[in-house]
C-alpha cells in the first residue's frame, strides 16, 4: 500500500483502469487530485429541491435553476414591502411569489398583548396621587398590576419622587457592592454585547 | 462654457477695489489671481481671462538660490525643476491642462506661507465645497431614506480629514520637515506643531449656534444641519474679512497637525483641477480616487431602541404591526441556543435575526428590518451634477420619501 | 594608558585658549595640565635632564655617560617641530661642517663618478637629508614649470620649435641643441614670432624671415648656440638685446604687447600669426626627436613612446598636446545632462556628484534646523 | 437619539478607480571607473530614457556613487524601501531588475496561500445551518 501511494500520482489519474484493485485508501488519495472541471460537475450534481422552481416537470426544456443561499438575507436587499410604490422591482416580485397564504406563518415569539384602552382621566389621576403619596408602597409594577395596565403606560403618566429614586440607587449600590470581580465582569461583559446588537455586530 | 463664466464672474465683478464679499468670494478672487499670473503653461483658452484681471501683481522677482533660504515656500520657477511633482503629476493621472505650478501651490499650506497668492488655501476652501456636494449629492441621491446621523457618518468616512490624510499618503505625498523656499515642492509643506500641542481641542468655542453655552441643552439633528458642518461637527463662525488679517497673523504662529494639512491639500488638488479642467475632469476625478473607495453603508448605523422604531416606522407608513416570529431554532435547554426570529408585518417578512435569546434575535431582526427600510437604493440613481454636462437627459426627480423615523 | 604621552606642556595653552567654545571630554581629559609628580617620569628624551638621562648619569656616575643619549628612537614628531623653530643647538652646527670636510679633503684623487658600473655603493655615504642644502642639489627641469593647455600658447610653443629647428636645419647644426636654452630673450623670441613658415615640406627651406635683418641676427644667434655652452650665449644675448631695442626704436614690430606682462609665459603673445608650421611633416626621426624634444620643453607636455610613433606632423603633435589624441573619459553625468531624450523628461533628475543625507535634509527643510540647532550650542 | 452614526475611514481600494502605481522613486547609483558598473553605465545611457518614458509616475534619479557596486533603490508609496545591487549584470538583466522594483508593491514578499483576497462581500453570504431549503427531519 505504501507504494502505492508514493507512485506517481499523475499516471495513474489519466488511467484509472491499470490500477490493481479498488483499494479504498488509494481511492480516497486519489479523489484529492481529480481534477477541478470533474470535481465542479459533481458538485454541480445536486439533487433537486423544492425550491428550485416550478420548472422541475419540465426538466428536458432549458430552464433556470432558482437556488436560494443558505445564509441570512442581505440588508441591502429592501423587503418587498418597504419598495415604493414606483419601484419596478416591487411588481416584479409580487409577480414571481406564489401566493402561499395557505401556509402558516411561523409560531410568534411573544403574544401581542391587547390593548385595552380602559383607563379613564380620573384613573390617570389616581395613579399619579398614589404614586406621589406613598412611592416604596406603590411602585410601578404594582399599579400596573392594579390598573390592568402595562408598566411603561405608569412610567408615561407620572414619575417618582427623586426621593424614591435615591433610595433605589442607594439599594443598587448596596447589592453591586456584594458582587465579587466575577459577576461583575460578567455583568460588564453582558452590557457591552448587548451594546453590540445595536451596531450589529 | 460654464467654468469660463464662473471665471469671468469673479474675475470682472470681484475687484480688488470693491472686495467686500464674503470670504469664500475673496479666495476665489485670489485663486484666480493665481491661476493668471503663475500659469505660464495654461492654454490658449485662458488668455482672455488673463487679459480681463483687474491690474494683477507681479509674481515674486526671481531671485538666486541663496536667498531662497528667505522665502516661506518654494518660488514658482521650482515647480518646473522638481522630478517629484512631475511624477506626482503623472502618478494621480491629472489632466495636462493643470500645470505644475499650480500642483505646486496646491502642496503649500496656509502655515507654511501666509501670503494668500502662494498658498493653497483659496483652492482648499473650492475643493472642500466641490468634495461635500458631490458626496452628499450621491449619498443622498443613492439612499434617500438615510437618517442624518448616517449621512454625516458616511460623509465623514468619504471625505472626512482622516480619510483624506489616508489618501494623501496613499497616493505617496511626503511632507517636509519644516517649510522653506529651499525645500522641493514636491513636498506637502506646512508648519508642524511644536511637541506636545493638543491636536484635538475637545470643545470648539464661537460657533454661530444660539446658546452654545447651555452645553447640557438638547442638540436636535435639524438644527446640526443648520449650524454644524457636513460631518455633523460644530464648526467656528466666519469672521469677517476686516479682522481677517489679524487672525491669520495670530494663526500662523502655530503650526497644524500633519492630519488637517494633508486634507487641506486633497480639497485644494480638487480645487485646482476644477479650475484648469473643468467640471468634468473634477468629477471624475472625484469618482475615479473619492467613490471608488470601499465604504459598507450598513456598518454606520448604531441603534438604541430598534423595535420602538420600526413600531413607530410601521405606524407611519400605514403598514400592520410588526410581529415578531420565531423562524428556527435549536438547542432552546442547552447552554448555547440559537433562536433565528422574523420580523413580519401581516404576511410580509420585513427581516431576521439570529441570536443566542429570543430576545437577542428580536432585536437583531429589528436591526435588520430598519436596515432594510433605510438602505432602500433606487435604480438608475442620477445626481443633480449630471445635469451640467452637455446634452444630459432631461432630469427626473429622485425618489424623496419620509425617510427617517422621528420618535 | 592614554598614547598621547608625548604630548607638549607647550601644546596644552593653545588648546586651552583656542576659539573653540566647546571642548569635548576628550580633549578636554588630554589638554588638562598634569599634576608635577606625574610629569616627572614622562619619558622626554629631548630634555636634558629627563627621568632616562638621569638615570644613565647615576648609573654610570659621570655627567656624561657614554652610549646613547635617547636607545628609544629619536625626537617625537611635534618636538621635532618645535626644535625646528628654535635655533639649533651650538654642538650639532660645530659638528657637521668637520665631517664634510673630512670627506673631501681625505682623497685628493677623487674624481666623481658618472655611471654606477663599479660602484660599491650607489648614493651618499653619509645621511645626506642632515646636510644644508647644496649647490647640486638644486633642481631646475628640463621643461618650462607651467604646463601650457590653452590652444594660443601651445600654438606659440609649437611655433618657435618649429622656427628654431627650421633655423638648425639651414644652418646645419645639430638639431637637438635648441634645448639648450629653454627660455630666449624677449627681442629674440620677438624676432622669432615675426617668423613665417611656408608649408613646402622642407624643413630646411620653409622659413621666411620678415627682413634680411632679421635673418642674420637669428642665424648669428643659433650659431653660437650649438658650439659653445650657456656662458658666451649670455653675452649674445646681451648684444642682441641692442640690436632689439634698435629694432623697436625702428618700430617694425606691429603688435607689441604690454611691458607689464613680461613674466607671462611667452611675453604675453597670446597666438601665433601664421599657422603654416602646422602642416610641417615629422617622418625624419632626428627632425621629429629634435622637435618633440624641443616642443616638450616649450609646452611642458610628456609625449609617451606610442604616441610619438603615432605622430607624423606637427599638427598631431600640437593636438597631442591639447588633449584632443587621447582625451579623458566623459563621465556619465556630463553625458546624461546634454541627453535631449532625457532632458525632456520632467521625471528625470540626473546628479553628478553623489548624494548624501545632508542634500535630503536640504530637500527636506531639515538642514535648516539642525544648523540653527547646532549653532545655538556653538558647535557650528 | 434613536440611531447613531459610527464614523470610519473608508477603505481604499487600488485600481478599483485610479490605479496608484507604488513604485514612487527609482534611484539608479553608478560609479564612474568601476568595472561592476559597466552594465548600469551603459543600461543608463541607451535605455534609460524608454524607461522613464514609459514611467512617468516614477520619480527618477541618477546619482554617482563612486568606488561602489551600482544599485537600483525603489521607493514605495507605503515608505519602504527596497535596493537591489546590480553588479556586473547587463543592460537587459538590469532593465529587469528595474521593472521588478516598478511592479513591486514595497511590501516584504510573504506566501499568498489564497489567489484572491476581497474585500466584498459573498454575494450567496456566510452559510448559516438556519437557512435555505429546511428540510424536516
Amino acid at each position: 500500500m505504501a507504494h502505492c501511494i508514493a507512485a506517481p500520482k499523475r499516471p495513474l489519474v489519466a488511467l484509472p483502469f491499470l490500477l490493481p484493485s479498488p483499494c479504498e485508501s488509494i481511492a480516497l488519495a486519489l479523489r484529492r487530485n481529480q481534477s477541478s472541471y470533474r470535481r465542479t460537475k459533481q458538485r454541480l450534481r445536486v439533487k433537486p429541491d423544492a425550491s428550485f422552481g416550478s420548472s422541475l416537470t419540465h426538466t428536458q426544456e432549458d430552464h433556470i435553476v432558482h437556488n436560494p443561499p443558505s445564509s441570512a438575507p442581505s440588508v441591502y436587499l429592501t423587503p418587498t414591502k418597504f419598495l415604493p410604490s414606483g419601484d419596478i422591482r416591487r411588481n416584479l416580485r409580487l409577480a414571481s411569489v406564489k401566493n402561499n397564504d395557505a401556509e402558516a406563518l411561523p409560531p410568534v415569539v411573544r403574544a401581542p398583548s391587547e390593548k385595552k384602552y380602559h383607563l379613564t382621566p380620573s384613573d390617570i389621576r389616581e395613579i399619579r396621587r398614589l404614586r406621589a403619596t406613598d412611592p416604596m408602597m406603590w411602585s410601578r409594577l404594582k399599579l400596573a398590576k392594579h390598573f390592568e395596565c402595562s408598566p411603561i403606560f405608569i412610567s408615561l403618566v407620572c414619575e417618582t419622587s427623586p426621593q424614591k429614586k435615591e433610595i433605589q440607587k442607594r439599594v443598587l449600590e448596596a447589592v453591586q457592592s456584594r458582587w465579587g470581580s466575577k459577576r461583575r465582569m460578567a455583568r460588564e461583559d453582558r452590557q457591552l454585547r448587548k451594546d453590540a446588537w445595536g451596531r450589529d455586530e | 462654457m460654464k467654468r469660463l463664466q464662473l471665471q469671468r464672474w469673479s474675475g470682472s465683478v470681484l475687484s480688488a477695489q470693491a472686495r467686500t464679499g464674503g470670504r469664500l468670494q475673496q479666495r476665489l478672487y485670489t485663486a484666480i489671481r493665481h491661476q493668471s499670473t503663475a500659469s505660464p503653461a495654461a492654454p490658449a483658452g485662458h488668455d482672455q481671462l488673463i487679459r480681463e484681471q483687474p491690474q494683477a501683481p507681479s509674481i515674486r522677482p526671481s531671485r538666486p538660490s541663496q536667498s531662497r533660504y528667505n522665502l516661506p515656500s518654494p518660488p514658482v520657477e521650482a515647480a518646473r525643476e522638481s522630478a517629484k511633482l512631475a511624477s506626482l503629476h503623472a502618478r494621480l493621472y491629472l489632466p495636462s491642462r493643470l500645470p505644475l505650478e499650480t500642483l505646486a501651490r496646491s502642496l503649500v499650506d496656509a502655515s507654511a506661507d501666509p501670503d494668500p497668492n502662494f498658498n493653497n488655501e483659496s483652492l482648499a476652501t473650492l475643493g472642500h465645497d466641490l468634495l461635500t456636494q458631490y458626496t452628499s449629492e450621491y449619498l443622498v441621491c443613492t439612499y434617500p431614506r438615510l437618517p442624518l446621523t448616517v449621512v454625516f457618518a458616511a460623509m465623514y468616512a468619504y471625505v472626512g480629514p482622516k480619510t483624506l490624510a489616508a489618501m494623501a499618503k496613499e497616493w505617496g505625498v511626503e511632507s517636509v520637515a519644516a517649510p522653506g523656499g529651499e525645500v522641493d515642492p514636491g513636498y506637502l509643506q506646512f508648519r508642524r506643531l511644536p511637541p506636545g500641542a493638543e491636536v484635538n481641542p475637545e470643545l470648539i468655542t464661537g460657533t454661530e449656534r444660539p446658546h452654545e453655552e447651555e452645553t447640557h441643552w438638547r442638540k436636535s439633528v435639524t438644527s446640526r444641519v443648520v449650524y454644524d458642518n457636513e460631518y455633523g461637527d460644530p464648526v467656528k463662525a466666519g469672521v469677517p474679512p476686516s479682522e481677517l488679517p489679524e487672525r491669520e497673523a495670530k494663526n500662523n504662529n502655530l503650526g497644524v497637525s500633519h492630519e488637517q494639512a494633508s486634507s487641506t491639500f486633497v480639497h485644494a488638488l480638487m480645487g485646482a483641477v476644477y479650475l484648469h479642467a473643468g467640471r468634468p475632469a473634477a468629477k471624475r476625478f472625484f469618482e475615479q480616487h473619492f467613490l471608488s473607495r470601499h465604504l459598507n453603508i450598513s456598518d454606520l448605523f448604531n441603534f438604541s431602541s430598534p423595535a420602538r422604531d420600526l413600531a413607530r416606522l410601521c405606524a407611519r407608513e400605514n403598514f400592520d404591526a410588526p410581529v415578531a416570529r420565531i423562524i428556527s431554532e435549536t438547542g432552546r435547554k442547552s447552554r448555547s441556543p440559537v433562536f433565528v426570529v422574523g420580523i413580519y408585518s401581516g404576511a410580509d417578512k420585513l427581516g431576521e435575526g439570529a441570536g443566542a435569546s429570543l430576545l437577542e434575535a428580536r432585536f437583531r431582526a429589528c436591526v435588520a428590518s430598519l436596515k432594510g427600510w433605510y438602505l432602500y437604493s433606487p435604480l438608475n440613481v442620477r445626481v443633480p451634477s449630471s445635469m451640467e454636462e452637455e446634452g444630459a437627459a432631461p432630469w427626473k426627480p429622485v425618489h424623496v420619501d419620509l425617510g427617517e423615523v422621528i420618535i | 594608558m592614554r598614547p598621547s604621552l608625548r604630548l607638549l606642556n607647550l601644546e596644552v595653552p593653545s588648546l586651552q585658549g583656542s576659539r573653540a567654545l566647546y571642548v569635548c571630554s576628550g580633549c578636554r581629559q588630554e589638554a588638562r595640565p598634569r599634576p608635577i609628580a606625574a610629569r616627572q617620569f614622562l619619558r622626554h628624551a629631548s630634555n636634558a635632564d629627563s627621568l632616562s638621562e638621569r638615570v644613565r648619569r647615576k648609573i654610570w656616575g659621570t655627567d656624561n655617560p657614554p652610549g646613547e643619549k635617547d636607545p628609544y628612537g629619536g625626537q617625537g614628531v611635534l618636538e621635532r617641530k618645535f626644535s625646528k623653530q628654535q635655533p639649533p643647538k651650538q654642538e650639532e652646527v660645530a659638528e657637521q661642517p668637520e665631517e664634510v670636510e673630512d670627506l673631501t679633503l681625505t682623497d685628493a684623487s677623487y674624481e666623481p663618478a658618472t655611471t654606477w658600473a663599479g660602484l660599491e655603493r650607489v648614493g651618499h655615504l653619509n645621511r645626506w637629508n642632515d646636510y644644508p642644502r647644496s649647490e647640486a642639489d638644486t633642481y631646475e627641469s628640463f621643461a618650462v614649470k607651467t604646463k601650457h593647455n590653452q590652444k594660443g600658447p601651445l600654438s606659440l610653443a609649437a611655433h618657435q620649435a618649429a622656427v628654431e629647428i627650421c633655423l638648425m636645419h639651414a644652418l646645419n647644426k645639430p638639431l637637438v641643441s635648441v634645448c639648450d636654452v629653454t627660455e630666449h630673450e624677449k627681442p629674440i623670441f620677438d624676432m622669432i614670432y615675426e617668423c613665417k613658415i611656408q608649408p613646402n615640406g622642407e624643413w630646411s627651406k620653409a622659413l621666411e624671415y620678415p627682413n634680411k635683418r632679421t635673418q642674420d641676427t637669428l642665424a648669428y644667434i643659433f650659431e653660437q648656440i650649438g658650439a659653445q655652452p650657456a656662458a658666451p650665449a649670455a653675452e649674445e644675448t646681451a648684444e642682441d638685446l641692442v640690436e632689439a631695442s634698435e629694432l623697436e626704436e625702428n618700430g617694425e614690430i606691429a603688435d607689441e604687447p604690454a611691458s607689464d606682462s613680461q613674466d607671462a609665459p611667452f611675453f604675453g603673445y597670446q597666438d601665433v600669426q601664421d599657422e603654416g608650421f602646422l602642416s610641417l611633416p615629422l617622418t625624419d626621426a632626428v627632425t621629429k626627436f629634435a622637435y618633440l624634444k624641443r616642443f616638450s620643453q616649450l609646452s611642458g607636455h610628456y609625449f609617451p613612446d606610442p604616441i610619438m610613433q603615432q605622430i607624423s606632423t606637427v599638427k598631431q603633435a600640437v593636438a597631442y598636446a591639447q588633449g584632443e589624441l587621447n582625451k579623458k573619459p566623459k563621465k556619465l553625468a556630463e553625458y546624461l545632462a546634454e541627453d535631449q531624450r532625457l532632458l525632456s523628461l520632467p521625471n528625470v533628475k540626473i546628479f553628478d556628484k553623489r548624494r548624501t543625507t545632508l542634500h535630503r535634509d536640504d530637500e527636506m527643510g531639515r538642514k535648516k534646523i539642525i544648523e540653527a540647532a547646532l549653532r545655538a550650542r556653538g558647535l557650528l | 437619539m434613536p440611531i447613531q452614526g459610527i464614523r470610519t475611514v473608508a477603505s481604499a481600494r487600488n485600481g478599483v478607480g485610479a490605479f496608484i502605481l507604488q513604485c514612487k522613486q527609482l534611484d539608479f547609483h553608478y560609479c564612474d571607473w568601476a568595472g561592476s558598473s559597466r552594465g548600469m553605465v551603459a543600461y543608463l545611457r541607451h535605455h534609460l530614457h524608454a524607461f522613464a518614458k514609459a514611467n512617468p509616475q516614477i520619480e527618477i534619479r541618477v546619482s554617482p556613487r563612486p568606488n561602489k557596486h551600482p544599485v537600483i533603490r525603489g521607493v514605495f508609496v507605503n515608505g519602504r524601501e527596497k535596493v537591489i545591487c546590480v553588479r556586473n549584470l547587463e543592460p537587459e538583466q538590469i532593465g529587469k531588475k528595474a521593472n521588478l522594483l516598478r511592479e513591486a508593491s514595497g511590501e516584504k514578499l510573504k506566501r499568498t496561500t489564497k489567489p484572491v483576497t476581497s474585500i466584498n462581500e459573498s454575494v450567496r453570504g456566510i452559510w448559516s445551518p438556519y437557512h435555505g431549503g429546511l428540510n424536516g427531519v
